[in-house]
């Protein structure tokens, strides 16, 4: 009979570990944000970097707790919602990825691709002001 | 007629034609192998094959033959990436530029193109450039996306409006090859074409002498007649009364015009002048404000011929 | 009546307007998706031959610059968002995916009529756009010069975001059921081929076409906000507005054409009475296509000013597309090979589209060579390609099914007679529209030309003559099909001999919920038997 | 066990074209992943374009951060997360057919999303006040990068748009409290109450990547 219900039967010890390990990882997310991290002496390491990598961690564990428990992922019988949930992380990924290929590389062969010209277009000339042209 | 010129590609003009050629030619041949070797199949296989009685099945089911299969995997696989390395090989050639290249600056506009030589000063409207000299063209754009492609020189870029694109050629031969705008910029899109003018270097020097001063030896008026023309006015405005994107020049001197969103204005020299500089502040009653600025285009002796030469029309 | 209400024919459960807007039934739903997909097609169609027309000589006939402008901007929003990508989805797939895999109905009968309310609403916000002015920004609404806030543009924004919406719910309706509500017996590799197509095409839907409906909000809070994302004269990257685009529309192309080849798949098979060959090598290279399909969208912006190295990465793996499509061809063409083929008017399609999907194939490789493209990028070449694969496979394909489910849709049969004239009449038509474009392409003829170069004409004159064929030929196959509704219902329950559910097992027209009782599979969809020798 | 007006509710149908009721459970819930896939998809592209931007104008994103109140954010992700947790009770408590805890819940969750929006009211009254506007509207002060508006005008497209979602997840609560009038849950079926929770859960996912975009990191 317990066979044919559908679905996992939610704990409520879980669900309250979840809420509580969720708020401390927000703390932790915050703390790093405000620690004061870029100013040690250590300048083999782009310590901006390592902030951003440290905070983008935190969201993904968060990220992966939201999806395993509150969404069930981590409950189902067979893996097919998980695999849709992963599959669509890789092609965010290929998507950013991609478009860094692009950006970060304008310019290494041309180095005038790099420029950005600052004016004003005369497509949105509603504005008026698309007289001040200035190259 | 041109000799380089074949079925399928224009005239070859520069050093990037031979590779781009071999590339096209060698390409067409391994896919009309293909495209015969299906077809032949196809037909062969309906014609024999054809079911001859109402009930008649097949002779033969035959689900899969994994050797077949890895073959034709393997092959087509083998051939495009030969394909991507010469693809590869040829368009980063295009895309550096030799040190010793000579740089003009290119300018998109709807719909038009202007070409400044920033050593000589110069502005024009066509690209004159001599032959068996590395060109780099450093492209930007006024208003939306164009793109500057010329066949014979099998080269082409975006043109992007808040930065520079390049393209570099080097052209192999003496001539005048048609330059296109590629990439859909609005209403005269397919009229936004110049020339390249591919000239020897004797020409060339000939050419930079006189195009230093292009007033020289003529009226006001005269000097208007081909400024209308060079700085792309002819795309929108007319001088036989016919109208246009923008109002016609015949007639209009010392009128008095309806003005978008109220008021009159007489056209005399102020306004011309303004409205060069700030199109979009006055504009003719039932037009749209799309004409793009010409501050820091135009000269003020342009100007002065350009409204010459707008009075002379009566 | 004593009859149970499930046990009749579809078309007579009940009757009047109110029936079929209300309905649920997957299969009337997919008529009327026929029905609008029709009738969009045949308005995108007028448009393409009236701005061909127009083509004839290079100097003005009968249309100004901004109706050419708005004409072909307008013939490729129709086409693309309301014609190629929901139609063989829409309109087939719909129909036919659950009498395949022995379902009952489509996971989310009300989702799917959901779905078709949104076409409507998305068509009706494109007709809107029709008399807002002159929508001219080309389908692909290119920043930043689809920002002048022309509300003709605005709106066929609107119009296309409300589309996408609809094409997800379709590809996850789709998805849903293709996984969950499969007849017993139908295993994976039971599955007919037009399903596997089918799935493929859902999981890009559901995956891209979500980027497509964040591109247009971004291009209309821009439109209307100027936040500068898009526009460099505000410090934005008209190249982002492109890698969003495309990261869409690149996979809309698979989703264009992966239902073609399912139906290709079908057609091949039912009318050799041969056993598809290489039945997994097929599917997978549709599952194949999709994920390759997610990794290239760069290609079409080589000359558009990303980064070399971006440029050499989209090009090495834009390569690999051709491995899927390649066996495909080389598969099917094997297919008839032993057969015993019968050349009625669907599979007249189905070789229409082995012979212009091997042009469009081959075409489409030669835009991924670097240097080459730079050549021919934004050329005739590139218009007359994707029309070989949209065009000359997709909406080929979409005929030649039509036809094929047509007995199956209404229980009559048509004339073959003229259903084989108009068939050949628009291989003859297609071919002669678009392949003198590819010639025109190479010889640097570009797109989107209201005016050309002289030399040219003569390929236009050839090109105009040929869409007048082209259309002959459609209207004939239009006109065949109408005048069989006037004539008896005497479609036999499987007409072709085919061996897939909805012919061998589900009535000829299906009763309401498909199938008497739930169908047991016990065989694959193509085993057909052989001649005793 | 369960509230007074239990004796009056429905007991669920399966529906004509499932076979039973998991079949049925089974569909929803993968039509509801697949929803949220594509959901995924959307944000995470624009997520990717805000990179983009953090990456071509990296001064505007940290004089534009500077002008965010990263306790507001904070306090919003407490909001969204402790919504998320009684929606998940909501959804337990279904199981058991405790249909007065279940309405408690999904009014506690609804209470807190609506906390979260008087919050993001505050905030962008803030921004109109300052004139920290998308594109030409933007008029703030003391910005030297000249692509400070760039950053507001992705900050209210992205907050907008996740607003826009929390709205609708209020809808589908309010909705779960309709049919908590209507029909009986139990552990047999819950779905409605499982399907808003999994949407829910989505808005706290997306939250949890644009807070430390837009407030901590720039």
């Amino acid at each position: 009979m317990d066979m044919e219900l559908p679905g996992h039967t939610y704990s409520f010890k879980v669900l309250g570990q979840v809420y509580v390990s969720l708020i401390v990882l927000s703390a932790l997310m915050v703390g790093f944000a405000m620690l004061p991290m870029e100013k040690l002496p250590i300048d083999w390491l782009d310590l901006h970097l390592v902030k951003r990598l440290l905070i983008l961690g935190v969201a993904v564990a968060m990220a992966g707790i939201v999806a395993g428990f509150l969404m069930g992922l981590k409950y189902e019988k067979s893996k097919l919602n998980a695999v849709v949930f992963l599959t669509n992380f890789a092609f965010l990924l290929i998507f950013l990825l991609f478009v860094l290929a692009d950006i970060s590389f304008r310019g290494a062969m041309d180095p005038s691709f790099t420029k950005q010209l600052n004016w004003k277009s005369p497509v949105n000339a509603e504005e008026g002001s698309s007289g001040e042209a200035s190259h | 007629m041109d000799t380089t010129k074949s079925f399928w590609l224009p005239e070859k003009a520069s050093t990037f034609a031979d590779a781009v050629d071999f590339g096209f030619n060698l390409y067409y041949w391994i896919s009309v192998f293909f495209f015969v070797l299906i077809v032949f199949l196809m037909a062969w296989f309906v014609v024999r094959y054809i079911r001859r009685r109402p009930d008649q099945l097949a002779s033969a089911q035959i689900t899969h033959n994994t050797l077949l299969e890895t073959t034709w995997t393997a092959i087509p696989l083998l051939i495009v990436m030969g394909l991507f390395v010469l693809g590869m090989k040829g368009y980063w050639n295009m895309r550096v530029a030799p040190s010793n290249a000579m740089q003009i600056d290119v300018t998109g506009r709807k719909w038009a193109w202007s070409f400044d030589y920033p050593k000589e000063g110069i502005s024009n409207d066509t690209l004159v450039v001599p032959v068996h000299q590395p060109i780099r063209l450093r492209m930007t754009s006024v208003d939306v996306i164009h793109s500057f492609f010329i066949p014979a020189f099998r080269t082409k870029a975006d043109v992007i409006p808040g930065r520079y694109h390049s393209l570099w050629f080097e052209a192999t031969k003496t001539g005048v090859f048609q330059v296109f705008c590629t990439q859909y910029c609005g209403t005269n899109h397919s009229y936004m074409w110049t020339a390249v003018k591919v000239v020897t270097a004797e020409e060339y020097a000939a050419w930079l002498e006189a195009a230093s001063d292009p007033s020289k030896g003529k009226t006001p008026e005269e000097f208007g007649e081909i400024l209308y023309s060079k700085k792309g006015c002819v795309a929108c405005h007319s001088v036989d009364g016919s109208v246009g994107i923008g109002p016609t020049w015949k007639g209009i001197w010392g009128t008095e015009v309806p003005l978008e969103g109220g008021g009159e204005a007489i056209v005399n020299e102020a306004y011309a002048k303004q409205s060069m500089m700030e199109p979009a502040s006055q504009v003719v009653k039932g037009f749209q404000p799309i004409m793009p600025p010409f501050q820091g285009v135009l000269s003020d002796k342009e100007v002065d011929a350009l409204t010459a030469y707008i009075r002379s029309l009566k | 009546m004593t009859a149970h209400a499930e046990n009749i024919n579809y078309l007579k459960t009940t009757r009047g307007l109110k029936s079929w807007l209300t309905t649920v039934d997957h299969k009337r739903i997919g008529l009327m998706y026929l029905a609008s997909i029709l009738v969009f097609f045949i308005t995108g169609g007028l448009y393409a031959m009236l701005f061909r027309l127009e083509l004839w000589s290079p100097e003005k006939n009968f249309l100004t610059p901004d109706q050419y402008n708005n004409f072909f901007t307008l013939h490729g929003v129709i086409m693309v968002f309301l014609v190629v990508v929901p139609g063989i989805p829409g309109a087939l797939g719909n129909f036919v995916l659950p009498l395949q895999i022995g379902a009952k109905d489509l996971a989310f009968p009300k989702l799917n009529l959901t779905s078709l309310y949104l076409y409507w609403i998305g068509a009706a916000l494109a007709i809107i756009s029709l008399f807002a002015g002159h929508a001219d920004s080309g389908w692909t609404f290119y920043a930043p010069y689809s920002l002048s806030k022309n509300p003709a543009v605005l709106w066929m924004l609107t119009a296309a975001f409300i589309l996408g919406f609809s094409s997800i719910l379709t590809g996850l309706n789709f998805i849903v059921t293709i996984h969950k509500m499969r007849a017993p017996g139908m295993t994976w590799f039971r599955m007919p081929l037009f399903i596997w197509a089918l799935y493929a095409t859902a999981i890009m839907q559901v995956f891209a076409t979500p980027v497509l409906g964040i591109t247009l909000i971004l291009l209309l809070v821009e439109n209307f906000f100027h936040i500068g994302i898009f526009d460099p004269a505000l410090g934005g990257d008209p190249i982002l507005m492109q890698h969003f685009f495309w990261f869409y529309s690149h996979p809309a192309v698979y989703i264009i054409v992966v239902p073609g080849f399912g139906i290709a798949s079908e057609l091949i098979s039912a009318f050799s009475k041969r056993e598809i060959f290489g039945y997994k090598f097929i599917a997978y290279s549709s599952v194949a296509i999709t994920i390759i399909g997610f990794l290239v969208w760069g290609h079409h912006m080589f000359v558009a000013g990303q980064s070399e190295v971006a440029d050499t990465i989209f090009s090495f793996l834009t390569f690999f597309t051709a491995i899927p499509s390649a066996i495909k061809v080389f598969n099917w063409t094997t297919t008839l090979y032993k057969g015993s083929i019968s050349l009625q008017t669907p599979m007249l399609y189905g070789l229409q589209i082995l012979f212009n999907f091997t042009i469009g194939g081959l075409t489409g490789i030669i835009l991924a060579i670097l240097s080459v493209d730079i050549h021919l990028h934004d050329t005739y070449f590139v218009v007359s390609h994707f029309h070989y694969v949209a065009m000359g496979t997709t909406m080929i394909a979409f005929i030649g099914g039509v036809h094929y489910w047509w007995p199956k849709m209404t229980g009559k049969m048509f004339n073959e007679f003229w259903g084989r004239l108009a068939s050949i009449l628009v291989f003859i038509g297609f071919n002669t529209t678009f392949f003198v474009q590819l010639i025109m392409g190479s010889q640097g003829s570009p797109r989107r030309y209201y005016h050309y170069l002289k030399e040219f004409q003569i390929y236009h004159q050839i090109s105009t003559t040929g869409i007048l064929i082209l259309a002959t030929g459609l209207f004939m196959a239009l006109i065949n099909l109408l005048l069989s509704l006037r004539g008896p219902s005497n479609a036999p329950q499987n007409p072709w001999g085919a061996r897939t559910l909805e012919w061998e097992v589900a009535e000829t027209p299906p009763v309401l919920f498909n199938f008497k009782e739930t169908p047991v599979v016990t065989h694959g969809p193509y085993e057909f038997a052989t001649e005793k020798s | 066990m369960s509230t007074a007006t239990a004796g009056s509710l429905q007991e669920h149908e399966v529906a004509h074209h499932f076979e039973d009721l998991e079949q049925e459970f089974e569909s929803h819930r993968f039509g509801m992943w697949l929803f949220m896939a594509s959901e995924i998809m959307m944000f995470g592209a624009l997520l990717t374009g805000g990179l983009f931007l953090l990456y071509l104008h990296p001064d505007a994103f940290a004089q534009g951060r500077a002008h965010l109140d990263w306790r507001l954010g904070a306090l919003n992700t407490f909001f969204l997360l402790t919504s998320g947790f009684t929606m998940a009770r909501a959804a337990a408590f279904a199981q058991k057919a405790e249909q007065g805890k279940v309405r408690t819940n999904l009014l506690l969750s609804l209470a807190l999303a609506a906390g979260f929006l008087v919050v993001k009211c505050i905030e962008y009254k803030a921004k109109f006040h300052h004139g920290l506007l998308p594109g030409n509207a933007f008029h703030g002060a003391g910005f030297t990068s000249p692509h400070a508006h760039i950053f507001f005008g992705y900050y209210f497209v992205t907050t907008g748009l996740h607003a826009l979602h929390v709205l609708v997840g209020m809808g589908l609560m309010i909705w779960c409290l309709k049919v908590s009038n209507r029909v009986r849950f139990t552990r047999a079926y819950y779905t409605p109450v499982e399907m808003a929770g999994i949407y829910w859960a989505l808005v706290d996912l997306v939250w949890i990547f644009l807070f430390p975009l837009l407030y901590l990191v720039g």
